[in-house]
């Protein structure tokens, strides 16, 4: 065991799997020299060689295009992108090939790449660095799309990932990259990719979400607690594919179902889960299913961020509405 | 033609027949045989593409894009390649697949709607066809960038068209197949339309060639519609890419005869002159003189091809409309190495409605009707 | 009064506007001396000539960036997009600034922007021609979603289209683009963007859908009144902003909620209306508001085209399933 | 410096005063206001970077990128502008926007994270900060392209750093310049690294200039820390593209002397060396060498800039940071010329959760203890 944040876990996940694995590859902006701008890459240009560990232009659908190429040679590319929000020039490559190429080729070819950034906001970064639009890659087909909010499942996931012969986007919450420490055990270490962790049983709702969502989830619920209201807490891990189990066996359990999500709200993936629940098992649910979100404003300048995240506030007292209803 | 020696800001035209099939400098050093084998692939290509553009004007086959005019280009390239080099195409490749091993059943099926038509034989290095403009070619520094890992000796090729230059995706490739100096060889057919954009609004660069100086690596400009040429050309960037791992750019310049796809019609917006001037330019016509002259081409010899060519058109039709009708499980088997629970849920979900249909789709004519 | 199909009526609302507006510009690849590949185009270049109408290299990110500054400046750029699976690579343009630019400016700029495409299946098209993936712009705070299904309503809402000083999406159901005829009131005519429309009334059950999919609600709603069954068909016209009003007032009347979508089903546009209606509307709802999807595959080459995409048998079943519920 | 004669292959760096400071060819024709400007510009805006940093590092200020050492390239620009033409920054703009007319205490506010801090000088063409890389270029065309359609006479300058020049926008805007041949400038301050990536890994052209070849118009490779080539070179290519609506690629080679952003450490990547040899080819006070040798600059001049300088920065640090809080309904109010229902009823839902706040958030410390 040995107590890491999320950086130094992916950091390990990367260091495991490289030295493992001669075909893993990591390349991006920055990731080689300055070992990444987070420094999620420590450590890995030295020990594998610009071979291995490559910085490379800046440009985005270059990145994800040419870790395609690698990925269908046989290489299992770990690219970069530096910030979510410069994943968009990124989203034709992953949508029109990344996710296709398995399926065009009649299972032929397969892209075995991982897509790193992390995402999110409440780290009073510049405009377009506290971006979430994870909904909008679970809606590409052939894409899986993990996101941890703790340093043993960064690694445990970050692992699978990498082993997954499949394209994977792995969001890291920044806002969680070093905001806490947890034991995680050395060397191997595989979590499975799909599936949710109840973080904390509860029996008169459900909370849900992901990433950076999750400690507010769990402070959501021990303030709860102290109203006498117990509060079932589900990280997803994994939003496609989606772990659907587990979340409606939760809601037949509670009965009341709230979706906390730090993206916009409009077609955000909370809208998905509750669609899911609304339509399977509208009986269980004693309330309507609801959800706690951003809004449908771009993120704003640090200023402003606070307010443009769901807040433990705002969910204890959805948590209560639900629970009053 | 020393691709070092390239002058970047005036390309020339490199050739090796004239417009009439004349050597214009030395006889190429070429057996025989290959030289037979280029023909035949371009004489098969054409009329595998003339025997598609009739099925699908009989309602036989979809939307696709023929090659018409483009044979030289197209064989000149991929008969300059290895068998294990990697071929990476765009969309309108009948000639170079056809040599690269893809059966033309395959690219019947395809184009009649059926993706088994894009299993590509096994041991063959080639990609699918890639329909969003100059998107496949960043994947070709990826493959030669996994090659130059393994130690290199191989090279890739990866085709597109003038329209494709100007897509953000083409100057990324390039860009970063500069700096990796990957064993890359970036072929552009230039045909000079794309669709009803011509040439001169695509860029007002004077060629497509002298990109190639904004990434550090050579560019050549070579008659597209001189197989020889090409040939020549592509194979020593080909064998430069193995042997120094290094890119080139190629434009072969080169014109499309038909439409740009079936579903298109030139006369709205190229002229006939136009079409009249490159189709005395025809690269199997020119090609043909130059074997005539060498005692390679021989009216006896047509006709065996000619022979030939319609069996293998008539096999390739057959076996692309005889085909038993897919399976419902083939939308979702190949998304996945391992299906997640949902898609087999959607996949069961889609071959019960299959089997309990009831109300059979009409066709949407509500001609003035509806509300 | 004219007949008009889709396409006519498009390019009757492109030919006023011009007229009206010097300020309106066309551009994208193939609209000039070709018309645009499904002529919608026609008529304009001979019209209005090459400074006004104007055939662009090929690059959508280009495409939508130029009309970006062309709209900064005060021209009112209609671009566009050749198919709507070519507009990934302009998302990133359309996300980063169409979207962002007054919100940026402090209300100082605008992007009075309409990107146009044709989008769906059901052409027997090539791969990558037939998608629909309107949820994801949906899904992009400050960009509006316009997506007509018959002809009045695309000159209509074309129309307000162009004068929106916001950028507008305006997404062309490709499969009806000549499947019928309508009159359509000549001259001016504004249809609002942001109304949905009843385009039938009943009362046992409310199918909400757009573009393709609401010809073949009506016709399953003429199949269900075969069996008594009264459905009411909502075609929403417009995604974003939603017109939450016309579809609760109508669920609040039948108690059944159907949302048709030819797009991916997990985390399209469906699963946000029913997370709505669960929310607001649970007590209306006497059986699980569902949905009538596409598959989480990409669309499929032709041979498979009409098993992708929902059809009148499965919205009938669908509906059977939920009166009997 | 004829812009037409420019030899693509091989551009030659352009210079005024050579790095002591001395004449190289002839005394430019800039008036003694205009140098004293462009000092003054080039010094304040130096201060005010260096107060920004100290804001930064004291937690008064939140991520921004400094400017120090690209003044000349910025002013040098900037300055040969005339006040309609139109100015589309990338991110590292200070010297630019501050002789622009953009209030220091503006950029201040934005880099405190307040979005007011935005608002541009009502008769000033600036656009605002564009953070995602290279993306602000095609709106420079667009921008041209108006200017051109409305009969020309003004031009758009548009900035970017050498990292840019790999970025697909980069290309498929000066590719729509070429082609629509718009009156656009196209100015990379070359700084040699794009965070931590140097110059020989972001591209394998030998200059930034070169790259105009391919679109089709010249590239101009300047001394970005010479204020006069800069301002001359900028100048004539301003000058041409509002007469003739032609665009230019310009290239001025500068360094970057801080850090990439205040989160960067430069030293993890570039060595003591090469700062230092770049410290000593310092802009400012090159510039200020040639000045003192025309009898321009004295030290009683400077003593009063550096006055002007300091009552400037502390008023621009008062009123950025003596402002009063947003507003809630800021977030909302500019989303679209009419707000839509739904983003009113957000609005309203979060004026309501400020109002009734109970719980305040605390920091997310769950050192260790976390599940
Ligand atoms: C990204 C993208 N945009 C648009 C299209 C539609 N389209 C198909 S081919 C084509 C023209 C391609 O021109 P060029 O690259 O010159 O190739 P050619 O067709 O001449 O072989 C266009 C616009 C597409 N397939 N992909
Ligand atoms: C599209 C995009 N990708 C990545 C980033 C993160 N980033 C910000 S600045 C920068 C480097 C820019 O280099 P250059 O263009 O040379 O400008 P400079 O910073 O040197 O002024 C990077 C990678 C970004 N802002 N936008
Ligand atoms: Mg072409
Ligand atoms: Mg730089």
């Amino acid at each position: 065991m040995s107590e890491m944040n999320i950086v130094d876990a992916v950091n390990d996940a990367l260091h495991l799997e490289m030295e493992k694995d001669e075909d893993v590859m990591i390349l991006g902006e920055d990731v080689g020299e300055n070992e990444g701008v987070f420094r999620v890459t420590e450590g890995l240009l030295e020990k594998f060689g610009e071979e291995r560990v490559r910085d490379t232009p800046l440009a985005e659908s270059g990145i994800v295009g040419v870790s395609i190429g690698l990925g269908l040679y046989g290489m299992k590319p770990v690219a970069e992108i530096q910030f979510m929000g410069f994943m968009w020039p990124a989203l034709d490559q992953l949508s029109s090939h990344a996710s296709r190429y398995r399926n065009r080729s009649q299972g032929q070819l397969n892209v075995p790449m991982v897509l790193r950034a992390p995402y999110g906001g409440g780290v009073k970064a510049l405009e377009h660095h506290s971006e979430s639009f994870e909904s909008v890659l679970a809606h590409i087909p052939g894409l899986k799309v993990v996101i941890p909010s703790t340093p043993k499942d960064a690694k445990g996931l970050m692992i699978s990932s990498i082993r997954d012969p499949d394209p994977v986007v792995f969001l890291e919450p920044k806002k969680l990259y070093r905001a806490f420490k947890q034991d995680v055990p050395d060397g191997e270490l595989v979590e499975e990719i799909g599936e949710a962790r109840v973080v904390k049983e509860g029996e008169d709702i459900t909370l849900v979400g992901w990433g950076a969502m999750v400690p507010k989830m769990v402070k959501a619920a021990d303030h709860a607690a102290k109203e006498n209201i117990s509060v079932e807490v589900v990280d997803l891990r994994t939003i496609y594919p989606y772990d659907e189990e587990t979340v409606h066996d939760s809601i037949r359990k509670t009965g009341r179902l709230l979706v906390v999500q730090e993206a916009h709200r409009t077609g955000g993936f909370a809208s998905e889960i509750i669609a899911r629940a609304a339509d399977k098992e509208l009986l269980s649910l004693k309330a309507p299913p609801k959800r706690s979100t951003g809004f449908d404003v771009p993120f704003p300048l640090y200023k402003m961020e606070d307010w443009a995240i769901p807040d433990v506030d705002r969910i204890v007292k959805k948590i209560r509405r639900l629970i009053e209803w | 033609m020393d691709l070092e020696e390239h002058e970047p800001s005036s390309p020339k035209m490199h050739q090796v027949l004239d417009e009439e099939g004349e050597l214009i400098g030395e006889e190429p050093d070429i057996e025989d045989d290959t030289l037979k084998d280029m023909y035949w692939w371009m004489f098969y290509a054409r009329k595998a593409d003339e025997k598609a553009l009739k099925l699908q004007r009989q309602g036989r086959m979809g939307t696709f894009a023929p090659i018409k005019g483009q044979e030289a280009a197209q064989v000149g390239a991929s008969t300059a390649m290895k068998d294990d080099d990697w071929f990476v195409p765009a969309f309108r490749e009948l000639g170079a697949y056809l040599q690269r091993d893809v059966a033309l059943e395959q690219n019947y099926k395809y184009f009649m709607g059926d993706a088994r038509g894009n299993e590509i034989p096994g041991d063959v290095n080639n990609l699918p066809i890639a329909v969003p403009v100059s998107t496949q070619i960043p994947h070709a520094v990826g493959l030669a960038w996994g090659i130059k890992r393994d130690g290199g000796g191989k090279a890739v090729l990866t085709v597109f068209g003038d329209g494709a230059t100007s897509e953000g995706d083409f100057h990324e490739g390039l860009n970063f197949a500069g700096v990796l100096n990957v064993p890359a060889v970036f072929f552009c057919q230039n045909n000079q339309w794309a669709i009803s954009v011509p040439f001169e609004k695509q860029t007002n660069s004077e060629t497509i060639a002298q990109k190639a100086h904004a990434y550090g690596f050579p560019g050549v400009f070579v008659d597209g519609n001189d197989v020889l040429a090409v040939h020549e050309v592509t194979k020593k960037a080909l064998q430069r890419a193995r042997e120094e791992e290094v890119p080139t750019l190629i434009e072969a310049l080169t014109y499309r005869l038909s439409m740009h796809t079936t579903a298109d019609d030139p006369t709205r917006y190229r002229s006939e002159e136009e079409l009249k001037e490159w189709e005395e330019k025809d690269p199997i016509k020119r090609f043909r003189i130059y074997l005539e002259k060498k005692g390679i081409w021989t009216e006896d010899w047509q006709q065996e091809l000619e022979k030939k060519a319609e069996d293998k058109i008539k096999e390739a039709v057959d076996a692309a409309e005889n085909i038993e009708d897919p399976d419902p499980e083939e939308m979702f088997k190949y998304m996945f190495e391992v299906l997640p629970e949902d898609l087999k849920s959607q996949m069961e979900y889609l071959k019960r409605s299959l089997r309990e249909k009831e109300i059979e789709e009409e066709k949407v004519e509500i001609e003035g009707g509806f509300p």
